[in-house]
């Protein structure tokens, strides 16, 4: 069972990222749920959401103790990195993030995505690139997958952006290894 | 040159309605982020500020303070 | 149609439209408010109407209007709301109106936050409104199972001419899940013949009303609402029950809290406990029945909420001193996790009774 | 014998519970009258609100609902939203419009909807035993007024029709009265001219009618003519507030 | 001062100004008029301020603001008024700001009828509007008592900060009977240092508020909250029992149907039957401990109301199956007679059980 | 150096919630302001209600009080009978004070109640994410009406300053913006009336303001002003509508 | 001569409005009680009525029918 | 126990007749009780209200079997004649009553009380006649402890009436002698 947890700003795509994941799970046949944070906090602060992609029914779709979190800005960082489950998976946006995690019990990825993004033309699609990475690492869905739920996602006026968000994906993939 | 205008930078939320406000241009975004991720705005060029208060007027979060230079008077 | 993702709020809203509901009088309130928006996309498409009412107050009154023509009609709110709603359900219940009224519970008292809660189990079960009434209240714990138990609402709304209430909360509602609408025929509300809609071709004036001067008069009306309640008790009770038959402790809960505690009892199980449930899905008619069953044979019953205890009241009733009833919950929008609910049932089940 | 006046069967046989002389019963009456001559009783559903009024669904011979306290707009709102091709109106008293109700008649004015309001101003609650209404007159003794209405205690008079007249949904508003037989008539004229509103569609109606209150007023029916002619109608100046059908003309 | 004759609904509005509240936001309904009217002419006598507010909603807020002042207020309704209060009465639990509310119940659900009813025990007793809480219920049964028990609703309410309810029936607020308006001292609240009357004096602004955002936050004031009500339940229960001594039968009722049942009761001991009452005059926190000490001992509970059965399911939680629990009761506003009241005592206690 | 302009003594140094751009914090620094210059913070007690600026509880530096959706005016009304020496204001967004809260308006303006409404007109709901409020304009499309709004459907906006200046308890009345700085400006001085209005005892004060919300209206803060211009002040003409001042010289 | 105004007796209240309204002053309670207690409005000059209506007009219980004679045209 | 029922037209002055009699209950030390009729059916139709004078705390003000019942009009006369308990008293006021009793259990008393307050020249005290009947016949209270009650009930201007009010209540009771 994966319980992901992305976090970030208003607008750096973290509902939709955490909506592609529980799509493209689903489209796999497994069973998913994902569980925004809402209300008017998240006007200021952060904004996040929590996936689960298990073999079995999910119980909870809280997710306190996540095996792979994805955090996007500061705050994110400092609410989430500690709360990261032993053996799990941080993956930290190392262009808006300073801090650097110093805990041994997990494996974490510091990413410039917004740089990445940049190059790739459009700063909107680091969330991507680290969507990317996390398809990389824990290997838990197929891009194919993932492409599907974007179709589904974007509206039809949108489709002409599956291209570049496909090749978001790809860096993402590829800057794991070469590690960016 | 002392400060004509003055950011509590930490409180700034990026809106730009000083920005806008501003009757002399002065005022601009900053390159960097406050804790809370917003581009704080800043004046470097405070000589040109002439003290009309609009961006403090304009300024939804306070954020803004301003002086105007006591006119000196000199007996010569 | 096939699996699609959807938001609990629209899930409720879609099979509502499924159901034949074509009319929705609401207003905004987190977490519910994306039932209301959906709605006012959706029901113009199936030729219907949704007008956001000035209140809560005037919504369950438009309700109230539209349900003496016939048509299937609902509202939703959460809790503040709701409570202003609680005139107008009482006279929907003494005018005998059906209708469907959904409650996404958040955290209270007043106006509290807006985060998952349970609290409202009272005020929906014993009747937050005045006079002796019930009525019929769903609780799913499931987005699949809201799609089902939206269209059973509108048919025993109809069929006993009620309001019903579906009860969920935030996080039901704020959630995705995938669902399927499966192949619905849609229904339609059978034959009314009380409803006012001008004489036209149906004879003598109509008339719908709760009001009536006589008190003999008023309590033979009670009496036949009595009896309608008493058969809704008989026929629509619903629950579901795992692994009770060897349980020695049996945990009970509905809603968001069932479905997580239901993740502790796997574990407890896992650790070789005799853990079982009892997930009411009905919470009025409360399922007494599972609770008779077992009550001579199990060490105790564990109330799982997200309240500071409510429906424990009606376990304990169903109990009625057979065995332990403790009870675990957490408020004010606070969600258990599975973690603290397996501990408390070791604790519990471990032969520190609380 | 040619018949000049019979009953109309706008109204049941069934006896009204109305003190002697309250003009609810002239009111009834016009309303049930207008209904008969537009051949419309088939195609009305009316709502009965809470006051005196309130038993009005057996008075009236039409479909009737009964609206909680102040709800009548927003009950007749449901009806009127699903049965757009039915006359839907509502019989409501200044307690239940303007105090209580006072936002779901607002609301039902602004959304412009194409529903009728008769709207029984009699300065008073009359079923729960003679409370101050907001539209009870500065100095006029009730029963939560026991001094007499004191405007910088209670308040000064809301005047309805004024106030729903600057809402833009509201296609025609009429203040009339019940003191004599010329008024009468006024009032039927009115009460027929929102009916007609409602027929074409134009939006809100509504048809304020100065009513009497013997019984907690402490007055003869008589006296209490004159109390509406003398007291009321100054306060509550009598005429058109918003027509439609005078700007369709234009 | 002597003996008085007054009529139900002036007494109370009379003892509440002798327990020093000075303001009054109401709205009239049958059968509670009595007391609006009496507040409107003598609030003035005593400096106080009466004033009628547009509906039940706006007096339960004006209420709740000048509650937060400090001073001791009060409103009254009837049921459907009370209905529209359940989000106010939230929001005072949720501020913990002290208040009287009265509720003189007449016949539901809906507009129902005018007569005098119990039907709104649950609505009260259990939480009508939304959220976890509890407001401390007080039923008197006599006239003289009322004066007693509107004292204590207020103080009740100033040393808790909570809104108390005075629970009566139309036929409690109609009625008149004697009663004696002793040597009171006129009770003042106490200091309250958390008022919001301006700053003045008083150092840093104060805030009266019942949202947290929060949902860790809200639940700590949630614990604070159940935390009161647990000190309300050890301190404040009453109830008056008669023979119960060497009951074989326990009759239970309160308000109006325990002085009727009363009756019924001495002429079942003139014929021999060991009959005894429990009378709760808390409905919430409820009488457990009369149950408790009595319920291993006799044959059986009977429980009558003016309802179709509210407080009998309090008495079968405090009796948690150890007796049986039988229920009488006429609803719709129809007042039971002793003579049936009897009848059904002696077919219970005659050996039939129901 | 001379201070020109610093943050007010009203407000307090806790940080605002508000969106960034968004003109709540505009009209809060105003109300603070009017509060300090007159000297009353310390004799004030605010009525929070809720939306967006339910937390203004925090903001104001002042004793606050947190009001049921829609009642803040009914709460008001309790504190200050209660202390008819102090001032007493309500903020109130336009979905709180003209959908669920008209009643109470209404009421508090027909009684004349001596308090000082703030209603922030921003045609929309801003905390609930966005849905149809009764001052959103024809063709604007919200959460609920998606398809922008429809005056056959959704009738039209309520002009609420419009409305309450037909009541006679009402003293001061006055639609102002805070599109620039000229307006604010007068924004500031029509606050400061009301205030005055009430320190005078003359009764029910508002001044309606006509606000941004970039969020929920889906425009950069600098384009809303824009739009407030362009779109909100032509519907929502600005001026004063009731002024018992002007009354009072004559 | 036939009856010009017909009273439904047993629902009259006696509340005089039509005594009032009447302009030829014909209408008077009657010195006995109807069933609710009421003594009943009565015209027992029916030729003095002119049939104009307003005692029905202003009638709140809908008690009265007003009859006018045909004009009878006589050909000599 | 005294359970009286006094019914008739509003404005008969039934509720007041209930009201003296209870005041001047309370007066002598007994434990009394007074229950009106409320609410609109009263408006059309009968006023009534129940009186308990007994000499133990009352359970119920309601009196469904009257010792004694008052009627003053025929609707009143029809709905509370079957009621009075055997061996009771009923009271009539035959000036607008038309029947009469043919019960055998009961005492019954016809007086044609507005003719004889006529005769002392204000109808309106047809009332207290009947209470003085009352009175006379079950004893069960004194004369001047119901005009200590009047005193109580009326408002100090209308202290005039007093003089009448106790003339009526002397006519009252002789006329049960007499058998007017
Ligand atoms: C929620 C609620 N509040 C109060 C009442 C009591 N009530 C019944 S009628 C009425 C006032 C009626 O006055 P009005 O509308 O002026 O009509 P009238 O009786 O004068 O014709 C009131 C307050 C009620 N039934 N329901
Ligand atoms: C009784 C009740 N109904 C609904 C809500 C949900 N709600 C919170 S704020 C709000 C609307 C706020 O809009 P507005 O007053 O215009 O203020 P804004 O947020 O735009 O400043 C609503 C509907 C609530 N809290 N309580
Ligand atoms: S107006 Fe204020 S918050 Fe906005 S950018 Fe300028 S300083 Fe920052
Ligand atoms: S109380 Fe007044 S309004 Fe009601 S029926 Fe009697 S006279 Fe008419
Ligand atoms: S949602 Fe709108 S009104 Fe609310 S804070 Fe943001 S911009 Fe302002
Ligand atoms: S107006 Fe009608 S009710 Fe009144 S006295 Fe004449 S006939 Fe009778």
């Amino acid at each position: 069972m994966e319980e992901i947890l992305i976090a970030g700003f208003g607008g750096q795509g973290v509902m939709s990222m955490g909506q592609l994941i529980a799509y493209a799970g689903m489209k796999e046949g497994k069973y998913v749920s994902w569980l925004p944070s809402y209300g008017p906090e998240q006007r200021g602060g952060t904004a996040n959401c929590a996936v689960v992609v298990s073999g079995e029914q999910v119980g909870s779709p809280l997710v306190s103790q996540p095996t792979t979190a994805i955090v996007l800005n500061n705050p994110s960082y400092y609410k989430f990195e500690p709360t990261v489950r032993p053996g799990g998976l941080l993956i930290v946006n190392a262009s808006l993030i300073s801090k650097t995690s110093e805990r041994t019990d997990i494996k974490v990825m510091n990413l410039k995505a917004t740089e990445l993004a940049n190059e790739l033309g459009n700063p909107k699609i680091a969330n991507m690139i680290l969507l990317g990475a996390f398809l990389e690492i824990t290997g838990i869905l197929s891009d194919e997958s993932i492409l599907e739920a974007l179709k589904k996602v974007l509206s039809p006026e949108k489709h002409s952006l599956l291209e570049i968000n496909k090749r978001a994906l790809e860096l993402g993939r590829l800057s794991t290894k070469v590690g960016i | 040159m002392e400060q004509r205008v003055v950011f509590n930078e930490e409180t700034c939320k990026s809106c730009q309605l000083c920005v806008k406000a501003c009757p002399t241009n002065v005022i601009y975004l900053a390159d960097y982020l406050n804790e809370k991720g917003y581009r704080p705005a800043v004046v470097t060029d405070q000589e040109s500020c002439i003290s009309c208060g609009k961006c403090a007027q304009m300024c939804p979060d306070s954020v803004i303070t301003v002086y105007r230079p006591e006119k000196i008077r000199k007996t010569v | 149609m096939g699996k699609v993702l959807m938001k609990g709020n629209e899930v409720i809203a879609e099979a509502a439209v499924h159901a034949g509901c074509k009319y929705f009088f609401g207003y905004p309130i987190t977490p519910q408010s994306e039932l209301v928006a959906y709605m006012a996309r959706r029901l113009p498409e199936v030729g219907g109407l949704f007008l956001q009412a000035e209140s809560e107050v005037a919504a369950i009154n438009m309700v109230y209007g539209a349900a003496g023509t016939g048509v299937r009609v609902m509202t939703s709110s959460s809790s503040p709301g709701f409570s202003l709603k609680q005139e107008g359900i009482s006279y929907l219940v003494g005018a005998e109106l059906p209708a469907l009224i959904v409650n996404v519970v958040r955290g209270g008292p007043g106006l509290g936050n807006i985060q998952p809660a349970q609290s409202d189990y009272f005020q929906v079960t014993k009747g937050g409104g005045h006079g002796d009434y019930h009525t019929p209240v769903l609780a799913p714990s499931t987005l699949q199972e809201i799609i089902e138990l939206t269209e059973a609402a509108f048919d025993i709304a109809d069929r006993y001419r009620t309001p019903v209430i579906l009860l969920g909360d935030g996080m039901l509602g704020q959630m995705m899940e995938p669902v399927e609408f499966k192949n619905l025929t849609e229904r339609q509300p059978g034959e009314k013949d009380w409803t006012t809609t001008g004489t036209r071709g149906d004879g003598k004036p109509r008339i719908i009303t709760s009001l009536e001067l006589n008190a003999d008069a008023l309590e033979k009306r009670n009496e036949k609402l009595q009896h309608k309640f008493a058969l809704i008790k008989q026929n629509e009770v619903r629950y579901e029950t795992y692994e009770i038959e060897d349980a020695d402790y049996i945990v009970t809960a509905y809603g968001t809290a069932a479905r997580i505690a239901m993740n502790a009892i796997n574990n407890a199980r896992a650790d070789g406990l005799k853990i079982g449930m009892i997930r009411p899905i009905t919470l009025w008619p409360f399922p007494e029945q599972p609770f008779i069953e077992t009550r001579d044979k199990v060490k105790g019953y564990i109330s799982v909420e997200m309240s500071a205890g409510q429906m424990v009241e009606d376990v304990r009733l169903a109990v009625n001193g057979k065995a332990p009833v403790t009870f675990f919950g957490r408020t004010g929008g606070v969600v258990p996790t599975q973690e603290e609910i397996y501990e408390y049932i070791m604790k519990v089940a471990g032969g520190v009774e609380v | 014998m040619k018949t000049v006046f019979e009953k109309t069967t706008g109204l049941t046989d069934t006896q009204t519970h109305y003190c002697p002389g309250c003009t609810h019963g002239i009111i009834h009456r016009m309303v049930g009258e207008v209904l008969e001559e537009m051949g419309i009783l088939e195609d009305t559903v009316g709502v009965a609100s809470v006051g005196c009024s309130v038993l009005s669904y057996e008075y009236f011979n039409c479909d009737m609902t009964q609206a909680a306290h102040g709800r009548a707009p927003a009950v007749a709102t449901g009806i009127k939203r699903v049965l757009p091709d039915r006359f839907v109106f509502t019989y409501q008293g200044d307690g239940d419009l303007a105090s209580i109700g006072i936002a779901e008649a607002v609301h039902a004015a602004a959304r412009g909807e194409n529903i009728t309001v008769i709207f029984v101003n009699n300065a008073i609650y009359g079923m729960t035993g003679g409370q101050m209404a907001p539209t009870t007159l500065i100095g006029q003794k009730t029963a939560t007024s026991p001094f007499g209405r004191n405007a910088s205690l209670q308040g000064l008079p809301i005047r309805v029709s004024e106030m729903l007249s600057t809402l833009d949904g509201t296609a025609y508003i009429e203040r009339v009265s019940t003191h004599d037989v010329p008024n009468i008539l006024k009032a039927k004229k009115a009460i027929r001219k929102a009916f007609e509103t409602q027929k074409q569609g134009f939006g809100f109606s509504m048809v304020e009618v100065l009513s009497s209150c013997p019984t907690n007023w402490g007055l003869d029916p008589h006296e209490s003519l004159d109390w509406i002619k003398d007291n009321m109608v100054p306060a509550y100046p009598l005429g058109i507030y918003k027509n439609v059908h005078k700007e369709a003309e234009k």
